[in-house]
């Protein structure tokens, strides 16, 4: 078999699940692939493992590829979306009163130092008709964002819809709900988690990388459609996850997955429009210059041809 | 009824800080301290007896040999330093000025570097944790080595010593009270780095485990994994001191009588 | 006999860090034979221990030259065995280990014979059932015996002691005395003896070397004629008692002058050192 | 000529130290070090000129006056604590263990529990940078106290001291080489301390821009500022050296003659 | 003149990590009156300083008590000046600051008197120009007399000296002697002062214990019924010679027949310490 070492952006759990239903259901056996899972921590160390070899293919934010290839000509491209919609979103308690993003005016919003949300934050209150000194921003530890709004230190804070069980949980044991408001329903209309793999992969295994995605696609309708064996299977390969956290977090980010661009442009796919437009994004928020790079350049389109279905395939890079 | 007075004695320290822990308990029911902050003794102890022994133990061996093994690498490195700093006015002046920016370079920021140069497996681990534990015991050795009385310098050179031997026969030995002040230092720092080190490239140890069990909001699991942590710790420190005790019985100070 | 040791126009001033340096020794001529045994006077501070540390070779003169068979003192010398003025003994090794010392240091591990030597030696200066006592179990007295069996384990061709026997009893004082008069006798060194007692300089060394005040200058040399083997009959010589006399007067008679106040009649005949 | 020949023997070891920055150009060029990995000194320089003085001032300032604060709340805490457990042999077979806890305990790991306690200003950055700097120094400081030697505790013991004076005049400034050598490192791990901090909680600071810059992928930026905080960690030691020559002289080795 | 110091059954042991314990005292008992200067003699190793030690209430006795004016000493006493073996000088004092230590230590800063005081006695002592000093800057004689210095300045009500005059030559030292006797008439104070010279004994004390080998036992007390105050005359009186002839004889007699081999003769007339 095709040996393939596969590179999460973060640590296991329900959201990484179709990795762990290919290797457990046998779609990458079934391929002739045998797969490998490392783990990671964030979008960055993950291209940067990608980049210098040591995985072949993996899960990175496309706008956290976008950047790096703009940045700094690194050897990884996309290959497909696995999150079609950004995963950033507002908690707050389910009485604050803060039901759409309008009403953030005047709140302190507590969200991590390092989260690439913060990037983002300034567009979407822009798109909202806000700005940054209408909100109060504090920044700390991921870990004390939970509790800081739990306890009053904040209002709001920021994170990723994938976290809300979690938040969920911590609440009730304060006896409070939690409530979300996730930007993509508030004008962020963007990719976000892609499966990316490294050129060099890319060059000297193409059909393996297509076997790849082949499986992996189909390990993502599986997820979805069976999500508490999904979740089990999680748990077979990381004792640490739990199962039944696992399946709550495929159930709350299944409309990262399946939803309007999905539906639209097809599962998987990397529109070329919307593409263009999430690196609009991603220039505005970084300050590069928009015009400078070509998000094209960093999908290999010619590896996606054939796999990804319903993909509007451009002209020149038909095989 | 003296040896049951020194029993006493022995155990009152311990006692008081196992009764540390009703304290603790008490305090997070009083002020109904929500878990995610501070869980409770017995949360934790629930949170313990959830995962399986077995796990348990693997996770803390994969960070117990990476730390002693990290130590260990560090200190056959920082003996030789130490020793080359003091021969030559040089090398100190040349090296001291490296080992510092080496030592205050926050390692997580370097990890592609590391990861790049070490591979994914033992090895970074290994690396990263010697990088951190290095510096103490390069500085207490050079202290020690540089502070030996005049004296027993000029009764080893004259005996016409070649340097390597002063070093080995007066100087080391007079440094080794500093030597194991600064291994203590080193000791407890080779768990946090074996700890930074899980963070950021292993699947397994207790420091995996603590950051995975934080990312999922499970703090009292987190903190099972924290006081094992310091057990190890504790266990380490007592190690060097019981090594101190057996081998250099010499450089404590004695007992009054 | 031929010269061995060779002291040509030293002078020695330590650096003070604040003031004026400290000069130690000033203009200091003299030589020592092969197999002679000479022994220092001097006033306390005067300068003695930074003699023996530049015959020793530990740290350069800052002016003129000592040489040991007309070859200039650069550096510790080989075959030299030195008693410090304080014990220096390695307080993590036990009495045994510490004379073994030198042994252990220039050869690595020492062979039975050394062992040997050295419990023989520790037996001569008392110590039989202290071997392997540390250091800082002994008492000042102990610990000087120890750095003296030391000096005396490998058999040295200079030996240089700085008042070996200050911290002994009158007794063990003199029999370590005759038990270095016969080892010197056995197996012939050339030794230089500092120390504050006049009849201890006196029964033991062939020439007297006394010393003046801080700078040191030399005073006088004394040849020390008495006929050898010395023994405690010697003291009872006419001569024995003469040659105290006579440094006595060396050494007391320029300071009478310094010295404040009336407390002291003429000097000359003091004798309780 | 003298002056001269001490002039080049104090600059060979500066410039040796620069001829590296060469050196590490010619490595990345000649291996084509990808910048992610590991950038060019060219590359950092860039980078380093792209962002403005007055920013690279405001995260410098803001890193060194939490290693500072946090490093002379640490000395302050530690040295009593060293003293109350030479003092007292229950307190420090209670002490100890507490504290080889909290050192072994990764902060990253009670960040939230910190946060709470010391809400999200300053106060947390100082108390991260204290818990991580203090270790060194009460172990310094309780070994060096503890190796005084017998006879002059006997002094001090013959004139009828308090034991706070026995302390105070005679076990502490016989522990000040030792204590140097753990202020050595302290210092530098006050560095370490104030960058982890900013990881925790802060939007300013050298650690926080270099965290900022690796999440952006400016690795050369993150470079700039890590090369930034090797500068200021190098001052900070020397600033150590200098004020034990400055006020204790008598605790360095004498230069040879 | 009444009983200050007592010494009754005082036995003491040091136990040793491996073996056999080491006795040091045995059945000690002896008393000091009052302003008296006591003077201990006894062989190297014998157990002296552990009588300084016990005195000063370093440490407890293995068995009976010493007691102060009836008082059982179970800790340091007040008003105490020793002079220890060893010079024991703190390294990061100068030598003005060592002797002020005392001072310091008991009442904060030092007045104004208190180092005019500390001046005097290091004129005294003859280190005048050397109080910037510190003391690895000093020969051994010289931190020797700042150790004395130190002892001094409180004008303590007991004196107690472990060979105070080891390191320092025939003139210094016995100027210091007279000097100690001077400052001892002036300020009367009980003084206990452990030498190994005989001559210095008789010259100082009023009362000479003297201690067999270990375990120190107490061979024979004598009373130097000399008049005082004594001067460099009182060396050349007959009771002088008489004392000093009485004691070498109770030293040297009991150990000729343990001494090994023959290389002295019958004793009893040995002089040259
Ligand atoms: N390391 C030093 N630094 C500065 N001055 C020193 C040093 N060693 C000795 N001296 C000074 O040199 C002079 C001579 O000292 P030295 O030790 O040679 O005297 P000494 O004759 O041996 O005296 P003693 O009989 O008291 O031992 C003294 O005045 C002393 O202060
Ligand atoms: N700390 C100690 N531990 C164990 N044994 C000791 C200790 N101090 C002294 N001794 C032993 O006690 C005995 C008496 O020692 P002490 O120092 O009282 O002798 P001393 O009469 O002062 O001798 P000296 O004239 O040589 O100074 C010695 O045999 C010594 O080995
Ligand atoms: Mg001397
Ligand atoms: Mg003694």
């Amino acid at each position: 078999a095709d040996k393939v070492n596969f590179q999460l952006d973060w640590m296991p759990g329900g959201d990484k699940a179709p990795v762990y239903v290919g290797v457990q259901q046998g779609f990458f056996a079934a391929e002739g692939l045998e797969v490998k899972i490392a783990q990671g921590r964030g979008s960055t160390d993950s291209l940067t493992r990608l980049a210098t070899g040591i995985s072949d293919i993996g899960l990175s934010d496309i706008s956290a590829l976008l950047a790096a290839r703009a940045r700094d000509d690194v050897g990884v491209s996309a290959v497909m979306s696995v999150f079609s919609q950004a995963p950033h979103a507002f908690f707050t308690l389910s009485d604050s009163g803060v039901d759409t993003v309008a009403k953030v005016a005047g709140k302190r919003i507590a969200t991590s130092a390092f989260t690439s949300s913060n990037v983002f934050l300034p567009l979407l209150l822009e798109v909202n008709h806000l700005d940054e000194n209408d909100i109060r921003l504090i920044k700390a530890d991921v870990g004390a964002l939970g509790p800081m709004l739990i306890t009053g230190n904040a209002d709001l804070v920021i994170s990723w819809v994938t976290d809300r069980e979690k938040y969920q949980a911590q609440a009730s044991e304060m006896g409070r709900t939690i409530s979300m408001l996730p930007w993509y329903q508030a004008g962020m209309d963007i990719y976000a988690t892609s499966l990316v793999a490294s050129d060099r992969f890319l060059q000297q295994r193409p059909e393996v990388a297509r076997r790849f995605m082949r499986a992996y696609l189909k390990a993502i309708a599986y997820t979805w459609a069976e999500p508490e064996r999904a979740g089990a299977m999680v748990e077979a390969m990381v004792p640490e996850v739990d199962a039944g956290v696992a399946t709550a977090t495929i159930l709350t980010m299944r409309d990262l997955v399946f939803n309007d661009a999905s539906a639209r442009l097809g599962l998987g796919a990397l529109d070329p429009a919307r593409l263009a437009e999430t690196w609009r994004w991603v220039a505005r928020a970084q300050d590069l210059d928009e015009s400078a790079f070509d998000p094209e350049t960093a999908v290999a389109r010619e590896i996606m041809a054939g796999v990804v279905p319903a993909q509007p395939v451009k002209e020149e890079v038909t095989p | 009824m003296p040896s049951l007075n020194r029993t006493v004695r022995r155990a009152l320290p311990v006692l008081t800080l196992l009764s540390l822990i009703p304290l603790w308990e008490l305090c997070c029911r009083l002020f109904e301290v929500p878990t995610f902050v501070l869980p409770a003794p017995s949360d934790i102890a629930r949170a313990f007896v959830e995962v399986e022994p077995a796990r348990w133990l693997g996770h803390l061996w994969a960070t117990l040999r990476v730390a002693l093994a990290g130590f260990a690498i560090s200190l056959a490195i920082s003996i030789p330093l130490a020793v080359l700093m003091v021969r030559s006015r040089f090398l100190s002046q040349t090296l001291y000025p490296l080992l510092v920016v080496i030592q205050s370079t926050p390692i997580v920021a370097i990890a592609p570097l590391i990861i790049v140069l070490f591979g994914t497996g033992w090895a970074p681990r290994l690396a990263i944790t010697s990088l951190i534990t290095f510096f103490p015991l390069v500085v207490s050795a050079t202290t020690g080595m540089l502070a030996t009385p005049q004296e027993l310098i000029e009764l080893s050179r004259s005996l016409r010593s070649s340097p390597t031997r002063e070093i080995w026969y007066v100087r080391l030995p007079y440094a080794i009270p500093h030597l194991f002040s600064g291994m203590k230092v080193a000791v407890t720092l080779a768990i946090i780095g074996a700890v930074v080190a899980e963070f950021v490239a292993a699947e397994e140890g207790l420091g995996y485990f603590v950051q995975f069990s934080t990312s999922y909001f499970k703090i009292p699991q987190a903190f099972a994994a924290l006081l094992f942590l310091s057990v190890v710790s504790l266990a380490l420190f007592k190690g060097v001191q019981l090594l101190q005790a057996l081998l250099f019985r010499w450089s404590l100070p004695r007992d009054k009588t | 006999m031929k010269a061995h040791v060779q002291f040509d126009r030293v002078s020695h001033s330590y650096p003070a860090e604040s003031g004026a340096p400290v000069e130690a020794l000033r203009d200091l001529n003299f030589s020592i034979e092969q197999g002679e045994f000479v022994a220092v006077l001097g006033p306390s501070g005067c300068g003695k221990s930074t003699l023996l540390r530049l015959l020793a070779g530990l740290f350069p003169a800052t002016s003129g030259s000592v040489s040991v068979y007309d070859c200039p003192v650069s550096g510790p010398q080989e075959n030299t065995g030195i008693v410090f003025q304080k014990p220096t003994l390695l307080p993590w090794k036990n009495v045994l280990d510490n004379v073994l010392f030198p042994i252990r240091y220039k050869a690595g591990r020492p062979g039975a014979r050394d062992i040997e030597q050295a419990k023989s030696l520790l037996e001569m200066v008392g110590l039989a059932d202290f071997q392997k006592h540390m250091p800082d179990q002994l008492s000042g007295g102990m610990q000087q015996r120890v750095g003296i069996a030391r000096a005396l384990l490998l058999d040295p061709e200079i030996l240089i002691m700085d008042e070996p026997f200050s911290a002994l009893d009158a007794l063990t004082r003199e029999e370590m005395g005759f038990d270095l008069l016969r080892i010197w006798r056995q197996r012939p060194k050339t030794v230089l003896f500092i120390t504050h007692s006049i009849a201890e300089a006196v029964l033991l060394a062939d020439r007297v070397l006394v010393l003046s005040e801080r700078p040191a200058t030399l005073v006088e040399e004394v040849a020390i004629e008495l006929p050898r083997p010395r023994s405690a009959d010697t003291i009872h010589e006419r001569a024995f008692a003469d040659y105290t006399q006579r440094l006595r007067e060396l050494i007391y008679q320029p300071r009478l002058t310094v010295v404040p106040g009336g407390k002291q009649d003429q000097g000359g005949h003091h004798a309780i050192a």
